[in-house]
């Protein structure tokens, strides 16, 4: 098989697992909103971008799936794993709220996404470096609409700012996560596959400041401060059961069937 | 010029087979037709992404997600192109967007049944795509230029659509009992409404001759209707499903499929607004407008702060 | 068995779910303001109710499962049917609203429910006579609570006046379904089982009306008039399908287990 | 009579086990302290809603539905219970109350923690109630009599609670080995929490000689605990569960559990704030409350009216 280190499969299949159990959950997340939006063009805009996170997480899926082999496929492994199971981090199951704390998520994630991919080029797994290289040009857009549009809202009515802030309150301590890697990622760094994400903390918090800066919004410096975290090893908040009850039920119901 | 001569030259356009486009003189009844009808395909565009949305949440396959997300993200975009077009003809997508809200604009009424289990999401777009195909056929050679490059558009991908429907019922018709059960109850329930999709019968319809004449329309409900039933009936066979018509049958002599009548009851009801979902659906459409307004007040304000701010350099 | 009748099993099974579904899908709607209701007196009335109405429901799903034999259990009949499969009225499953709109529901459902198990006392079941008696005690002190909120909301405020026309104007579209009767309920009536629900149209409008008129608002002549129709031979609202995922998502998830 | 007199009246009664009354002489201090103490209890049992809450529309039977609805309805009665007990000392149950939402009053630190399965009701039965138990044993004698009475009710009500609690978990341990699994996994969560919810070290303890003097508290904080960790070791047996603590055994000489230290950086973090739930339960508490209020209102202008009315007939 395409297994190409003497590592665990396990602690691959748990690297590659966190990856696609983020962009699965944002994209349920961000899908929400279809039909929704603010604005017709924001309405396409988003479920783009959910559109490119479920195609990563096929991407990745798939890979994890042919890693695992037993007949796992990435439909069992999005829909047949128990909350327990999903390794997503938190901020990815936080509900929507307004479209601003949509967005300001999508850039936190999305600039963190940039950096990891651009890294995950040089990854000594072949497969995981060409899902990287094919995904980065998704990412480089949605880091240039979030930011565009947390520039928009944050330097916008007095409402607007004051709903970005609220949003900035809400979402930084569920920041810190990117950056506290789990055990299957420092083995991943170990044999040269996966990346440090310790390493991309302080470039995150930069293009994050600049584009809170530009946006008039207060500028966070305590990125070391005390933050959520849990969800990379399964312990998750109260809403990903209930977003795993809607996504997971015809798969539930139906067991085994062909959609 | 006197209005009759322009009327008349522009009246020999149309004949001619050649377009109007949003500069050229015409016909204020001609505009207001335009509008209405229009606007009123763009809300349908719009309101139907909500029944079919119902499911991307519980889509049974991360395919079938994918496929049914690009869906109705496509509905947006036709959305998008009509709404141009409505402009062309000098009403503002926020008028033409309050008209839907305050109950003034209609939108098709099949969007007021629900999505109640996955196979539904298959018959929306074998039978109602399939029947909204056929009107837009005919709508691609319209007589306005805009509306009828937007249809151009709008047809190469719906027909991509319908195509993923019958998959999706496809793929159904050959699962599990259950999955076939789920079939055909879709196809039971969707059957009739997208009948009542060609409007009231010629006999009835109110709008008709003067579209035809300004070739807005060129087929009358009745024969697009009927078309639809012939193209339906053959497809069905495919998926191994009875359409719930026992009247439904081979008419060797007009070459065409009978079917029986339609309950003009149920959709002047629905028309009228008390169809399952009208109430959720304009509901939902006016929350999403209205919570969006901080954003749009929000995007226009910045906008204004940026350009101030150019100004301020460039001086 | 308990089958005292000639008439189907499958009819008779059919009459006691469409009983079962309705107090299932209000008990848990009700259930959803448990720790959220606006004073805790009241949070902890609606969830007596919807204790009582799961009570009932569990009564009733025992007896259709006694007789549907081969092993059904309450369980299976509430975890392991789909929605198609259900039978309760729409407005049983309708989303809660405000507090206004949970007891206007309730009263309309509780005034229709008193007098079906007033009739229902003198079914030759022997088996839902007892059902009937045992929560028609229950039935009439939530026909009184939800009669005294419905006043002291359509007598309260200008806020709360208004909020509660909204309510009807919501909900009276979802009543003329209690009283059109479904071919199960038809077919019970005939061997003397089941309620002629038409029957207990006038007597449940004149109940209603009277307690509009003292809350002020404005009292419905038209129980005529076009109503939604179709939960119970199962085509429901799009709001089932989501109750019904989150509802059973242990059962599906855990096929076989015992709780 | 002096304050001192009054004071020495005061402490003769509690040294002599006579209950203090709400119209008896009572030190400024004493009041404040039990107001503190009750209203956190009560707020403890109103938040501590929202985690079991969480898994009423998911609980996987409906005999666990029905008992865990139930048990959350317990939870809100006695939160009347102890309301009440804080108006007997002069404060409004509406004053309490803003001072939850204000941040002003604590809860129970435990109920900051999230319910991720179904195990985890289980957990916080046995685990959450069985030490909440001891504490509210002890309180059953506390010196402030309707504290005390109130007390007594809920005792009764926990006992069974917990022993609901330790019920589902022993189905759990005797059934799949997911379940299994699940049982575990939650009391691996829940463990050191639970040992948290006696508060800090008696050495750090603040307030718990005065208390222990006034009779509000009779037990310390490490006495407490060492009593839960005693009890549950043995009952942990039964259901076949390991518990996470590698120090935990048995010291024949003190004849106790000997058990490792809690992790007091998060206990500390949890209480200022940093808990994975704790701006999601306040938020919930302060959003029923918003949202209720023009229910409220309503309710008190229509008593308003109705008296009116009624004075309108008596004259």
């Amino acid at each position: 098989m395409q297994q190409p280190v003497n590592f665990s499969t396990d602690q691959l299949v748990n690297y590659i697992l966190n990856l696609a159990d983020n962009t699965l959950i944002l994209s349920q997340r961000n899908s929400e909103w279809c039909g929704h939006g603010p604005v017709l063009e924001q309405d396409i805009a988003i479920t783009n971008i959910s559109l490119d996170l479920i195609g990563q997480a096929r991407s990745l899926y798939q890979y994890a799936a042919s890693l695992q082999g037993g007949g796992t496929t990435e439909d069992a492994l999005a829909y047949l794993r128990g909350e327990r199971e999903f390794k997503n981090c938190l901020i990815t199951e936080l509900p929507n709220g307004d479209w601003g704390q949509t967005i300001l998520r999508q850039l936190f994630f999305s600039v963190f996404q940039q950096l990891l991919y651009a890294q995950l080029l040089q990854s000594k797994d072949a497969t995981l470096a060409a899902i990287a290289e094919k995904s980065l040009k998704e990412v480089t857009y949605h880091v240039r609409w979030s930011s565009e549009w947390v520039i928009r809202l944050g330097d916008g009515t007095e409402e607007s700012h004051q709903r970005m802030e609220k949003a900035l309150e809400t979402l930084w301590s569920y920041t810190g996560e990117f950056f506290i890697p789990a055990d299957y990622e420092t083995a991943a760094v170990a044999e040269s596959i996966g990346v440090d994400v310790t390493a991309l903390q302080q470039p995150w918090l930069e293009k994050v400041q600049e584009v809170l800066q530009e946006a008039t919004l207060p500028v966070k410096e305590d990125a070391k401060a005390w933050m959520h975290t849990g969800g990379k090893s399964g312990r998750h908040t109260e809403h990903l059961g209930f977003i795993l009850a809607e996504m997971q039920y015809m798969q539930r119901a139906y067991p085994g069937a062909e959609w | 010029m006197s209005v009759q001569e322009l009327e008349k030259i522009f009246q020999d356009k149309v004949d001619q087979e050649i377009k109007i486009e949003p500069k050229d003189w015409m016909p204020d009844a001609y505009r207001k037709t335009l509008v209405r009808q229009i606007s009123q395909h763009a809300h349908s565009e719009i309101v139907g992404m909500l029944p079919e949305g119902n499911w991307i949440s519980r889509a049974p396959s991360l395919k079938r997600k994918a496929i049914l997300l690009a869906k109705v993200q496509d509905e947006a975009g036709h959305g998008l192109y009509l709404y141009s077009a409505v402009e062309t003809l000098g009403t503002t997508r926020n008028q033409t967007i309050e008209d839907l809200h305050s109950g003034k604009a209609k939108y098709s009424s099949i969007f007021n049944y629900p999505t109640l289990t996955w196979a539904d999401i298959g018959a929306i777009g074998w039978l109602v795509d399939g029947a909204a195909i056929l009107n837009q056929v005919m709508l691609c050679r319209a007589s306005y230029g805009p509306y009828a490059r937007a249809m151009v558009r709008i047809c190469k991908e719906e027909s991509f659509h319908q195509r993923q429907g019958f998959e999706i019922l496809l793929v159904l018709s050959k699962g599990t009992p259950e999955q076939q059960a789920m079939c055909q109850d879709a196809i039971n329930r969707w059957w009739w409404p997208s009948l009542m999709m060609f409007g009231p019968k010629d006999s009835e319809s109110t709008h008709s001759d003067q579209s035809m004449t300004w070739k807005i329309k060129r087929k009358s409900n009745d024969e697009l209707r009927q078309q639809f039933v012939d193209m339906i009936v053959e497809q069905a066979k495919i998926l191994n499903v009875t359409l719930p018509d026992p009247a439904l049958q081979w008419n060797a002599e007009r070459g065409h499929y009978d079917f029986g009548e339609i309950d003009w009851v149920e959709f002047w009801n629905v028309v009228k607004g008390n169809g399952p979902c009208n109430k959720q659906r304009l509901e939902a459409r006016r929350k999403a407008w209205d919570e969006g307004a901080w954003v749009r007040d929000a995007a226009a304000a910045h906008a204004e702060k940026r350009k101030a701010r150019q100004e301020v350099k460039a001086a």
